[in-house]
């Protein structure tokens, strides 16, 4: 394992650390416990916004904490969701007494967790409604699973649900405005290698040079199955498939498309699997309104991608232009 | 040999020893169907619990676990976290202020700490998680406590053993929680982390008493 | 080798051709000969500001284009530099009459083929002139050595000269700026991973697990020495180190730091880095006024960084918070 | 035997053979001290120059020598693009319109393309790169031109070996021009790629008149 690190004990606060340092302007940092908040939170008479999982997910979540998108991003160990008394503080730290909106990635942990600090900051007080993100078409929502995963779909929850609270929508706007985006948007990924996470030391999990693993979330969790390896082409035609499927796409709707990279791909690869995407959703009579191209939500130095589709609608639309300012996404400021 | 709180002291030691030493195998545990944090999750967080116990030794056995709790709800995250951070609040309560634990008491506590478990993670025995540990472990222990021919340290062993034998239970076992789940089938065939640690949890309360 | 790709021979092509979709309201692409320009160009009175190199170095130099950057961008094939066929239209497309200034990172290939260009579009009466990136400190510039090599101090130059066209200085004054800034930015970086070109197949060198490459370009060269792997710390003091004695910082200096990602590397090691940069310029008495953290120009799925140092004025600065909107560097707007 | 319009088309078509039969040979010769790109953008090239024989037949050795020029001008890129293509231009206007060329005249030929690529690439002998292919090849041939025993195949053959001398002379080299100079002494060892590609085009011309 190389990394550019110092010791795998100290990678997330040192991480952090130096984005304090490079975002001065527009964040804050609290070290311990570790959250990261918006340099004006708590905006008064706004709804704040706070999310948070693992790390090893950059620009998610800190790298969108800013105007138009979360109040404050909770980071965890690698691959680990944080503790309640994290993302205790960080909503009280936001709460302006218009209330917080966690968003949350649904997995055992991160809802644990999540569950726990939003008990806590009601009996402090602070009205708490929870978005759970669960956008993975690659596992099925059923009594047999820990339910869809939340994943690509997180990006777009939090840049839009961001926008509600900005333009002064009440708590359950937003977090309606949050769930109308989950309930719109499907994800699906793939992995050609695995990561490793520092204190581990070894990938994720063993592919042979030939092999490629469909389904993958964003913890270099091994994928639902495994395939011989393809091309970008067909690879995009088996993602879309899924995620035009469980989201029925039908002709004549407006589309958000979301390529996002798993942080080892080339750029140029994404727009490769972008122009595909784009062919499949004219062929399925879809138009792409909106789009977004990189890595936005990461798994270390996996390479793969994972392709999200957001079904639009004017509001949502609106919504997606208006200004963002953050470390990771920024326009019309 | 009585449980007392320098038996639960002893305990606590032992469980954080436990964890540095199967760091690695956790985690590969967690790799082959996780996400490859579980041992460096678990051996954070009784680490803190061992520095906590540093800083001021608790009076009771019920008040060492609720340190411990609260050290893991706030040091390990992850799934993990929050439910043994459950699993150790709900058995502090269940012990009180007792200076000394009896089997009955003992047995009581583990039924709390299981129940907690259920209650935050809705994991159903045979959904390959730390509950295929801690059932037959609350079962052998109560079975043991219950028959009176067993003395503390009887009780202990008897959990032990059973939460050695559900571990390894879930070999076979086809996920439904966690995330594992996400695996489907490809998940059988591995054995579950958190039934593991929670194993070794109830092994080092044997070392402690003996 | 495992990449999202159809075909090797069509990497650069669809590549362009997915950029061009998902950035359809930026830029418009033309595809045979090859180059990317502004939406609007040419913009009436406004020099024109024409780069381009190899490909594989994405968001470099397409991602650059738009209001406040680059007029046009002309990608060669993978990490070759285009040709004078494609660099003459894409120069005469965003001419307005106020002349183009093309800006070459310092390769023989790119120099070249620039060059015929440059002769080409003077003959059809555009007026050009050349800015010669050449910031990497890894390299002499001796005549013993092709000169140093133009890297990540380019993005920088691209971005304040793009600001000074923008507000309408004329031919001579944005190549002046052009320069300036090339003048006082030098970069140094590091490789822990080799990359591969589609067309090789095979990694463009070969290190071991427990080696890095210091002094590495941006296309898989090997660098200047290999050394034994060493923490995040140590690499930085190595690369700062480089870069300040040749840039002769000294105290009360202010500085744009720019810790840019080769491709393959999480964004959080990046920050590490960043986080013991501004330690070293603290140090050395300099003050990091302006940052930039990121996968900004890179050499495909290559994992390593390179730290540039720019020496601020109050003039760069202005420029440098200038307006920009392309679809990689985005603010203001 | 005589060097005409035939036997340039020959030649070229022999060159584009060459590059795709030695593609890997010299990506990977480039890969050592370059960029991996050499064998990928010469067979580009003159993939794309037997695109345009099979468009068009030139008229003369010149206008066949002019045509590679453009091509290579505009499909190769890199270093290597500039430099062959300013080499075949300045090659093609030493020969004119003339529909035969004698040994003199090839020999003026191969000088006015070295000429062009050190007028462009300002390289000089010992530098490693494709000069130390091309200048012994040009003494060669013109010593063999002016010594008259050569018949026009045998100044062929006299340059080609001169040039494969020339790119095996390369190795000890520590490069001074182009990308390999960025590995100072590291380059020493390796054959410099665009040395080999010019020895692989003056052996095709012997190819096209054998
Ligand atoms: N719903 C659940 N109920 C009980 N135990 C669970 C549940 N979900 C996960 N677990 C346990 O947690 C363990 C994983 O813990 P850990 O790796 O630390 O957290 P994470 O899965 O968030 O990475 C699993 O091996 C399993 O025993
Ligand atoms: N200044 C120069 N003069 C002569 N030949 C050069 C010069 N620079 C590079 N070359 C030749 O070009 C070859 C490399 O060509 P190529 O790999 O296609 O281009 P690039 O170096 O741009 O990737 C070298 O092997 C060398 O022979
Ligand atoms: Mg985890
Ligand atoms: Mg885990
Ligand atoms: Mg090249
Ligand atoms: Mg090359």
């Amino acid at each position: 394992m190389k990394k550019l690190i110092n010791d795998p004990k100290s990678v997330v606060q040192e991480a952090v650390q130096g984005f304090g340092l490079a975002h001065a302007g527009l964040v804050t940092v609290s070290e311990d416990p570790t959250y990261i908040t918006r340099k004006d939170a708590p905006v008064a008479g706004k709804v704040g916004l706070v999310s948070g999982g693992g790390s090893g997910h950059e620009p998610l979540h800190a790298g969108y904490v800013g105007r138009g998108m979360l109040d404050a991003a909770v980071p965890g160990a690698v691959f680990t969701s944080p503790t309640p008394d994290q993302i205790l503080p960080a909503t009280l730290a936001v709460n302006s007494g218009a209330g917080v909106v966690h968003i949350v990635k649904n997995y055992t942990g991160d809802v644990l967790n999540f569950e726990t600090a939003a008990e806590l900051a009601e009996a402090e007080g602070v009205n708490v409604r929870t978005v759970l993100v669960n956008d993975d078409v690659a596992v099925e929502d059923s009594l047999y699973t820990a339910g869809r995963r939340g994943v690509g779909g997180t990006v777009l929850v939090e840049k839009i649900a961001g926008a509600a609270a900005e333009r002064g929508d009440n708590l359950d706007a937003v977090a309606a405005i949050g769930e109308r985006v989950n309930a719109n948007v499907r994800t699906m990924g793939v992995a050609l290698s695995a990561c490793t996470v520092p204190h581990a030391g070894t990938p994720s999990f063993d592919l042979a040079e030939d092999e490629i693993e469909i389904g993958i979330g964003i913890h270099g969790e091994p994928g639902r199955h495994r395939i011989p390896m393809e091309n970008a082409d067909s690879i995009t035609n088996r993602l879309m498939d899924a995620v035009l499927t469980d989201l029925k796409v039908s002709s004549g709707d407006k589309v958000l498309l979301f390529v996002n990279g798993m942080g080892g791909t080339p750029l140029s690869e994404l727009y490769i699997v972008y122009r595909r995407a784009v062919q499949v959703l004219a062929d399925a009579g879809a138009t792409v309104e909106r789009s977004l191209v990189g890595n936005y939500i990461t798994a270390l130095e996996m390479q793969g991608c994972s392709i999200s589709v957001l079904r639009l609608d004017d509001e949502l639309t609106e919504l997606w232009d208006a200004p963002v300012h953050t470390p990771a996404l920024r326009w019309g400021v | 040999m009585v449980l007392d709180a320098n038996w639960a002291v002893k305990w606590l030691t032992l469980c954080a020893q436990a964890m540095a030493e199967h760091r690695v195998e956790l985690i590969e545990l967690d790799r082959a169907i996780g996400d490859s944090d579980h041992g460096e999750n678990m051996d954070r967080g009784f680490q803190a619990v061992l520095a906590k116990l540093g800083e001021s030794t608790p009076e009771t056995p019920g008040a060492a676990l609720k340190m411990t709790a609260m050290t893991l709800m706030s040091k390990v995250g992850g799934a993990a976290g929050p439910l043994y951070g459950t699993a150790f609040l709900r058995a502090a309560t269940a012990l009180g202020d007792s200076a000394e634990i009896d089997p009955a008491a003992w047995a009581g506590a583990l039924q709390a700490a299981r129940d907690g478990i259920v209650a935050r993670g809705k994991a159903e025995s045979g959904d390959k998680t730390m509950v295929d540990a801690w059932t037959p472990a609350v079962d052998a222990a109560r079975a043991a406590a219950d028959g009176g021919s067993a003395d503390v340290l009887g009780v202990l062993v008897a959990a032990a053993e059973a939460a050695e034998a559900g571990a390894v239970s879930t070999d076979p076992m086809i996920a439904r929680k966690g995330r594992a789940s996400y695996l489907g089938e490809r998940s059988a065939g591995h054995r579950d982390p958190g039934a593991v640690s929670s194993a070794l949890i109830l092994r080092a309360a044997v070392g402690a008493a003996a």
